[in-house]
């Protein structure tokens, strides 16, 4: 079984490398003329002013929490499926419980107004 | 052979790193992250302890899981706290933040 | 023998996503009753060679403050992110990379690693626009990767297995699933497609008021990781969409004199590349979302109605038994 | 040195340089960041643990979703601009104190603790049995998670939104 994995590492091992390997020929052959202003961030035009981190909107926030606490569900759901053939009845009670708990969380999210862009 | 020893040896340091970010650190969502690293910590220790010690349900990878569960919850209340702090008072250094004082 | 495979298939996995582009000017252009490139090569087939010869020769700028060690991580993540997608995908009878046990759970994890990739190389730029498109990109990825999550749930209760293989093997669904399985297909392909950040979700990258959203400061080669790891994951979304939905491998019929592994492969490809032209069909058709709609698509249509999908999905699993 | 122990100790190092690297970086993006390698290392000790199940949702959830929500928060609150400002308080020799007793002591007592005789092989296929032990054994708790998830939900949206 670690065997499948050591697979998924060589991938990523190589798959990086093939990657980076068109950035070293860019390295290679790319002409290099450096002076300030082809360095200066794009800002349509004008010189940029301030940070380019400046504040953002708490909604951003509200949508990854969303998003986090909901994924969390895919933890219980994925053996869940796996065995329920097996399981029968009782499991998807369960799971409907589970569900369905969640569900009033979706409503209150949609409720309070957590899932709107405003 | 890597025996169960190994990886405790391996939890053991990566817990006290944790601890220390804990410890030292002053920005709130950096002893968030000292957190979970104390968390994955416990982890390695739950999935290590079922592979040598205590196969039976595989309870210590349900142990691991509820952890993870656990470590999302607590990010996503510690994440809002730290931003609603940030909104009243401009910073999040916990040494700065001291409402309680009034 | 691995190393020697997986750097094979990166070949091929590379050379896939650089045909799309080509087959994507073309069919944008067939759409727009253009022409399309032309000069390059007979039919213009050669325009991606000469593009990315061109892309070799020139400069990578790194713009002024920006954090250098992480822009350049960045398009690396997003690259190797949609290839190792490709681990899990049966191509045909015995052709699959490695079957894993938790073959699809493993696809929605490496694809999440792209949000990571995107939303720094947003940050690093040291650019508003890049900065900003990035953090659109991350808000719409993670609110579609539920509604993927839960098509795959769907297939994965149905089947009772997390495997590609097995799921293919397990196909056609009993008859009674169907309306299931619809749904369950009709929520992957809307989500498959904003995953991906292709129009009408292109949001992150909306030209006109983000510039290119959150790889704008990206010169040639580092711009064409992301554009590879962008077709990299699309090709992979239309392979798994194949593998889930239409039956992977089987066809109706088998071509004689090609064995069983030619067969899998013409079905297999014949049936991605068609999904990759509906979803480029679609893209060359239809206007982009506002933002607050194509959140609202996610949140409030596709969730919940996936969810009870599933709830239902559950049930015929536990009456058929 | 066999194959797995070499995938063992380079998976090692990978989760204690960049663990280090979480706990010691002035930039706060490149702290989160760090984060990456440090998860992906513990996932690859799951697998050398076989415990499939747990490395995949390590990736999903700790990866994809724990880090983005922090890089998220931290660049919706201070971004890098924390370069400016002092990120370690005055208790530095003191949790060097702890932390590094606390690992001795726990070093200590764990190489001396004789760990019973090998257990038996784990069951076959992992996420059936999980979910097996889900759903029979531990059905409380299942349950019982899904109204810690509510109730951080509630409370987080609760804290985070702005009052009208």
């Amino acid at each position: 079984m670690p065997l499948d994995w050591a697979y998924v590492a060589v991938f990523a091992l190589v798959g990086a490398g093939m990657a980076a390997l068109p950035l070293g020929i860019v390295w290679l052959l790319a002409p290099r003329s450096a002076y300030p202003q082809k360095r200066i961030p794009y800002e349509s035009g004008i010189v940029p002013f301030g940070e380019a981190w400046s504040q953002f909107h708490v909604r951003y926030y509200l949508f990854g929490l969303a998003f986090l606490l909901f994924d969390i569900e895919v933890i219980y759901i994925y053996p869940w499926a796996v065995v329920l053939r097996e399981l029968g009845g009782f499991a998807f009670v369960e799971m409907l419980i589970f569900l369905g708990v969640l569900g009033v969380g979706l409503a209150y999210a949609w409720k309070k107004g957590a899932l709107e862009w405003v | 052979m890597i025996g169960l020893s190994h990886y405790l040896v391996v939890s053991t340091l990566l817990f006290a790193l944790g601890l220390y970010g804990v410890l030292t650190r002053r920005n709130a969502v950096a002893i968030l992250m000292g957190i979970e690293l104390m968390l994955n910590a416990a982890n390695v220790n739950f999935v290590a302890f079922t592979k040598f010690v205590d196969p039976t349900f595989v309870r210590g990878h349900v142990a691991a899981l509820i952890v993870i569960t656990l470590a999302a919850c607590e990010a996503v209340v510690g994440l809002a706290l730290v931003i609603n702090a940030y909104r009243h008072l401009e910073t999040v250094n916990v040494d700065q933040v001291d409402l309680m004082k009034g | 023998m691995v190393v020697l495979a997986a750097v094979v298939f990166t070949f091929l996995a590379v050379g896939g996503p650089l045909f799309l582009v080509l087959a994507e000017r073309k069919i944008s252009a067939w759409i727009q009753a253009r022409v399309g490139p032309k000069h390059v090569g007979p039919h213009g087939l050669l325009q991606t060679v000469a593009d990315t010869l061109k892309l070799l020769y020139k400069e990578n700028i790194v713009p002024h403050r920006a954090d250098v060690v992480l822009f350049s991580v960045a398009p690396i993540l997003v690259a190797v992110a949609a290839l190792l997608d490709f681990v899990v995908i049966p191509f045909a009878p015995g052709w699959v990379v490695r079957d894993l046990n938790v073959g699809i759970l493993y696809f929605a994890a490496v694809s999440s690693l792209t949000v990571i990739g995107i939303l720094t190389g947003g940050w690093a730029s040291n650019n508003k626009y890049s900065l900003l498109g990035g953090l659109r990109s991350a808000a719409q990825m993670v609110s579609y990767e539920l509604p993927l999550g839960f098509s795959l749930l769907v297939v994965a209760t149905l089947t009772g297995t997390l495997s590609t293989v097995r799921i293919v093997e397990a196909q056609p669904y009993p008859a009674v699933a169907y309306p299931c399985v619809v749904v369950a297909a009709l929520v992957f392909l809307v989500a498959a497609t904003a995953e991906a950040n292709r129009i009408p979700f292109d949001l992150p990258e909306a030209e006109a008021e983000l510039v290119a959203g959150y790889f704008s400061e990206y010169t040639p080669m580092r711009f064409a990781l992301f554009q590879l790891g962008e077709y990299g994951s699309l090709l992979a979304s239309s392979a798994l969409f194949t593998t889930l939905f239409l039956g992977g491998w089987k066809g109706p019929f088998a071509f004689p004199g090609l064995g069983p592994v030619g067969n899998g492969l013409v079905w297999f490809l014949g049936k991605t590349y068609a999904v990759v032209f509906f979803l480029m069909w679609v893209r060359w058709t239809y206007p982009r979302f506002r933002i607050d709609q194509l959140l609202n698509i996610s949140w409030k249509l596709l969730l919940p109605v996936s969810m009870v999908n599933l709830l239902v999905a559950g049930l015929l699993v536990v009456g058929i038994r | 040195m066999n194959a797995e122990a070499l995938a063992f100790y380079a998976l090692a190092a990978m989760v204690l340089v960049g663990g280090g690297l979480v706990v010691q970086s002035r930039n706060l993006v490149h702290a989160a960041v760090s984060l990456v390698p440090t998860l992906l290392g513990v996932a690859g000790l799951y697998v050398l643990l076989h415990a499939e199940f747990v490395t995949a949702i390590q990736i999903l959830i700790y990866v994809g979703a724990i880090t983005v929500l922090i890089l998220f928060v931290i660049l919706l609150t201070e971004g890098a601009t924390g370069l400016r400002v002092r990120q370690r308080n005055e208790q530095v020799p003191l949790a060097l104190l702890v932390c590094g007793g606390l690992a001795v002591l726990l070093l200590g007592v764990l190489v001396r603790v004789p760990w019973g005789p090998a257990a038996g092989p784990l069951p076959p296929y992992n996420p059936g049995a999980v979910g097996r032990s889900f759903l029979m054994p531990y059905v409380l708790a299942f349950e019982v998670t899904s109204l810690v998830i509510l109730a951080s939900l509630v409370g987080a949206i609760v804290i985070a939104r702005r009052e009208e």
